[in-house]
C-alpha cells in the first residue's frame, strides 16, 4: 500500500484506476492490460445466462486478483436496477455496486432523478454504491447525503473519448463533494486521465480508451502513469498561470550586455 | 408441467424448484457465479433446492459478464 | 537504457525530460527534484564571474551526473549568443548549445530571423543546436534545414505555466519535423507534459514548472511520470474522438428487459 | 598599468596575461569551469599563461550558473 | 416581425435575445440599454413589499414595451417556486414564468429533480413554464414531456461570464430538444452569445453581461448583433474545420513561377 | 462614415471587413455577399493572362464600388512577391499590396524572414504594405518597424475554418501593436470573427468562411453583424470572468422564506 | 386585535380585510402590479375588500422587481 | 521571328514592341487592367507602343483575378 491510498467506504486501494473489462480484442489481451494498468478494482456487468463466449470463465480469472465492482449498465428503470444489483451481489458475494440508471439510450446519459431514489434505496438495503452521474453539484450532492460511497460524474459520453467536457463542473464537484470523485466515462487519452487527478479526482473509470486503443497493454501502461501524474502533480501544488514571461536563468551578468 | 418466464422468454418445464430447473436448462446448481430471481426477488443459493416454482412465475438466472 | 530511447545527434537518452536548474528554492531541493525526474540533460546558463551565491558550486555537484546543455537566455544579438556557446564549450567542454535568441525582453519570445542565422553559424562552428524558437513549421524546416539537432518551438510564454497555447500548430511541427521536436517553455503542470508527447513531441523541457511549484521534488516525480504516460499513449494509438456514446458493457440479456 | 574592459567595466590593471590578470582578480586560474574571451574570441585555457593583455582589450571572463 | 420569428408558446419573436432587468447602474441606463438590445422580453423577480429604492415604478416603465417574464429566482423549493410564480400571475397578469428552484444557494445551481416536479405541476395550472435547468439532456426531455414551453439550460454559473461551459452538451440538446432552447446564464460577451445560437440555440437570456459591463447600452447593442450573427451563421451553414489548409486565390498563372 | 472607423495608412473605413473575391459559387453570388457583408476593401489575385472564365471582367464590376487590395498570394521568394505587387500597382492603379510570402506550399505558413525584407523594400518603393503574418509578436513588430501600414497575423492555417488557434498570441499582438491588426486566415463562422474584434484586432479579413459557406450571402451578412457585435463588445469592456456565481435578482423578500 | 404574519414578519394588526390589511400598511389597495396571498394561496384582488383575515393568518404581500 | 519567354512559356513572334505583341497574342493594348513586366521590370502602358523586345527577353503579362 502506497502511502496515498485511495480509500472508499473503509477501503483502501494503491490505484486510483478503476478497469474495465469489456472491448478487448480477447481476454488474454485484457488480462495483460488489467495487470499493467495496476488496477485492484475491475467493473463487470450481470447479464442472463446465454451460450455467449469466453466470458463464461471471466470471473474466475479476474476475481481472484481484483475486487469486483459489478454494474446495472444498461437499466433504464430503477427496479431493474436495483433487482440486477440484489443479483450481482448474490452472484459476485459482494455489495459494492456501481449504479447506473441510463436516462437516453442513444446517449447513455444517467437519469439523475430515479438515480438518486435507487441509490437511496440500495444504501438502505445495505449496499456500497458508486453511482455514475453527470458534472451536476446539486446531484452529486444528493447522492452523498443518500449514503453513496463515492460519485462517478461523466467526463463526457460513454465511449466517445471526447475527455473531459466541462472541466470547470468535475474540479466545482472535487473541491465541493464529501466522498471520494471518480471520474467516469468520456476519458481518451493518458492527458485526460492526468487533468482529472489534477481537477481533483480522486480515481478515475477507464474502459473503452484502454480496451480500444491499438495497444491496449501499453494504454493501460499510459493511463496508470498518467493517473500516478495527475495526483501527484496535485499534490505538489502547480505553478499559477500568468499572462506574462518570467526568465528562468539569471538576468544579470549577460555576456557582451 | 409448469409454465414459467425465464429470462423473459416463456417455456414450460417439468420441474418443481430453481434446483432442478437449471439442471434441466444443462446449468450445474453448483457452479459459481451464478444469481437467480422469481419474480423481482433473489432466491438465496441455499434455497434452490427447496425453492418451489408455481406456474406464472418470472425466473432470471443470470451471471457476471465483462462490463465497462 | 530503455527499448524507446531518444535519440539527439547520436545520443541516446532513456529519459525525455531536459530539466533546467534555475529558480529553486535552494541548491539540495534542485538536486533532489533532478534526481526524482529522471532527467539526463540539464540546462545551464553562462554568465560573467561575480559573487554570487550557491551557483558557484552547481556545475560540481551537476556535471556528473548528467549531461550538461548550455543556453544563451538573455541574448537578444547572434554575435553575443555566438560568443557565449562559444565561451560555454570552453567551460564546460561540451559542443551541445541550447540556443536562445530574444527578440521581445518582455516577451523572451525567440527572434526567428536571427535566429536561423545565428544556429547556422554554430552548426557550422562544430556545435550541437537545440534552438528555442516559436511553433513556426517554416521555421522549424529552416533550423532543421541549416543541421539543427532539434527544435525546441515554445508551448507558451517562458515562466507563465499557460500549457500549450496552439496544439494544433505543435502536432504540425512534430508531423512534418526531420529532427526531434522538443517541447520548452510553458508548460504548467503534468497534463500539458503528457499532451505534449501526445502531440507527438519526442521531450520536454520543463524548468519553472517544476522549481516553482510548491513541493518541487514531487512536481519532478509528477512530471517524469506524464511524460512517460504521454509517450505510451502516443506509442498506444489513442481511441478515436466521436460525438456519441457506445456502450462498454454488452447490449444483450439484461436483466428484466 | 594596463587600462581594460573587463566584463563590460573599465579597469587599470598591472597585468601582462590573462592568467595574470585571473590571479590579480582573485581568480584561480586553475579552477574547473571558467572561460574567457578577448575582444570577442574565447582564448583557450592553454593560452592563458602566455596570451597578453593590450590596453583597450575587451575581456570576459565567465562560469555557468543555474539556467533554463 | 422578420422572416426568422423566435415561437414560444405560439407567441412570435422579432428579437431572440431575452434580457434581465437587474444590476444596472441606474435605471435611465437600464431603460437605454433595453431599447439597444432590441429585446421584446424582459424579465422581472417577485419581492415581498418593502421600502427599497427605485424598484417601485419599473414595472410601470417596462411593462408597456415589452412583454414581461417574471422569474421564481431565489426559490429552493417546489412549494415557494409555484407559489411565487402565481402571485406573480397576479400581479403582472402573465401566465408566462421563468421558473428557477435553486439546489445550491452559493452556485445558483438548479435543482433538476424538484424542478420537473415544479414545472409539471404549473403547467397543469395553466403557466406557460420557461424552466432554468442545467445542460442535461435527460433532464431537458422530461422538462419538454411535462409541457415547458422552452427549456433554458446554463451557459455556466449565473454572473460568472464564463461563457458555454460544454458546447457539446449545448449542441446535443439543441440537436434533439422538442422546444425552443433559450441558453440561461453564463454569458460574458457577444462572441458567447453567437457561439449560443451556433450551436443551435433558438434565443439567449442576457442580464449580467450587459448590465455589469462598462458600457451597458453598447454592450446591448453587441449583444443584439452577436445574436444576429450567430443565428444568420447557422441559418448559412459553416464551412466545416479541416486540419489543413486550402489555397483561396487561383493557383495556376503565378508570375514568375 | 461611422464615429468609429478603421483608420490605414490615413485611410477611414467604415466596414472592419476585408474580403476576398475568390472560391464563390458564381460571380452574382458573390457580388451579393460582398454588398451583404458591407466589405469597403476586396482583394484580389495577380495572375498570368490566359483563357479562363468570368473572372476577367471581376475587376470591372467591383473596382467601382470598393477599393481593391491586390495580394502577391502563391509567391515563395521575395523577388516574385515584389514583382507581383508592382505589376499589381500598374494594372490597378493603387500603392496597396498584401504582402503574402509563403514558405510551404502545403500549409501556406508565411516565411516571416523572406516578408520582412520584401515588406521593407516594397515600403521604400512607395506601397501601402499589409503583410500576412503568423501570430509571432517578435515578427509582427519589425513588420511595424520597416513601415508596414497593418500586420495581418493568421488566426489558423488558409481556409481550415479552424479559428482561432492561438488566442493569447493574437491578443499580445494587439496590446503592442503600433499599427493596426487585422486577423487574416482561419475564420470559419460568426463567433470567430467576433472574438477576433474582442482580442482587440482593428479588422478581420475572410474569403472562404463565406464564400464557401452554404449561403454565403447570408453568411456574408452574420459576418458584418458578427464583426459589429465584437467591436462593440471591446469598446463596451466586459465582464471579468469569476469562478463563482453571482445572483441577478434581488436576495431579499423572497416568498415564503 | 389580530395577530397575522406578513411577509414573514409578525405583526398585531385592527383590520378585518386584505383591503384594510394593505390600507393598514400604506398600500394603495388600488396600486396595480400588487399581488397577495394568505396561507399559501393567491387571493384575487377582486377579493381584497370580502376576505377575512383570521388570527395565525400568513399573508404574502408581493410587487415585481428587476430581476435577471 | 524573335524568341521570347512569354509567361513562362518560349514564343517566336513577329513584333517589335509590347503594344504589338499584345495585339499579336490578341489581347487589346487598351484593354483596362492589364499590366507587363519584361526581364523582371514593369513596363508602364505609356511605354508599350515604343517599349522594344530583344531575342531572349523573359515577358509577364498579367491581369487581376478574383483572390483571397
Amino acid at each position: 500500500m502506497n502511502d496515498d491510498p485511495l480509500m472508499i467506504a473503509g477501503t483502501a486501494f494503491s490505484s486510483r484506476l478503476i478497469a474495465g473489462t469489456a472491448r478487448y480484442p480477447n481476454q488474454q489481451v485484457m488480462l495483460d492490460a488489467l495487470d499493467a494498468s495496476g488496477t485492484e478494482l475491475v467493473t463487470m456487468s450481470i447479464r442472463r445466462i446465454s451460450l455467449e463466449g469466453y466470458s463464461g470463465s471471466l470471473v474466475d480469472l479476474v476475481s481472484g486478483r481484483y475486487r469486483l465492482l459489478p454494474n446495472t449498465s444498461g437499466c433504464v428503470t430503477a427496479r431493474d436496477a436495483i433487482l440486477t444489483a440484489e443479483l450481482a451481489r448474490e452472484a459476485l458475494d459482494t455489495n459494492w455496486v456501481k449504479l447506473e440508471l441510463i436516462g437516453d439510450r442513444d446517449l447513455l446519459y444517467p437519469d439523475v432523478e430515479q438515480l438518486v431514489h435507487a441509490a437511496d434505496e440500495l444504501v438502505r438495503k445495505g449496499f456500497v454504491v458508486l453511482p455514475y452521474c453527470n458534472e451536476d453539484p446539486v446531484a452529486c450532492q444528493k447522492l452523498a447525503d443518500v449514503g453513496c460511497a463515492a460519485v462517478m460524474p461523466l467526463g463526457s459520453l460513454i465511449g466517445s473519448g471526447m475527455g473531459i467536457a466541462n472541466p470547470a463542473a468535475i474540479e466545482l464537484i472535487c473541491t465541493r463533494s464529501p466522498v471520494p470523485v471518480v471520474l467516469d466515462a468520456g476519458i481518451g487519452t493518458a492527458s485526460d486521465a492526468a487533468q482529472a487527478m489534477e481537477l481533483g479526482c480522486d480515481a478515475v473509470m477507464i474502459d473503452t480508451a484502454i480496451a480500444r486503443s491499438h495497444d491496449p497493454v501499453r494504454m493501460a501502461a499510459a493511463m496508470r502513469a498518467a493517473i500516478e501524474a495527475g495526483r501527484l502533480a496535485r499534490l505538489a501544488g502547480r505553478v499559477p498561470k500568468q499572462r506574462f514571461a518570467e526568465p528562468s536563468s539569471p538576468q544579470l551578468g549577460l555576456v557582451g550586455s | 408441467m409448469t409454465r414459467l418466464r425465464i429470462n423473459g422468454v416463456d417455456a414450460e418445464v417439468r420441474v418443481a424448484t430453481i434446483a432442478e430447473l437449471l439442471v434441466e436448462r444443462g446449468i450445474d446448481p453448483r457452479a459459481r457465479f451464478l444469481a437467480v430471481a422469481v419474480n423481482g426477488a433473489v432466491v438465496r443459493r441455499t434455497e434452490w433446492p427447496v425453492a418451489a416454482l408455481s406456474p406464472g412465475d418470472e425466473v432470471e438466472i443470470v451471471r457476471p459478464l465483462q462490463g465497462g
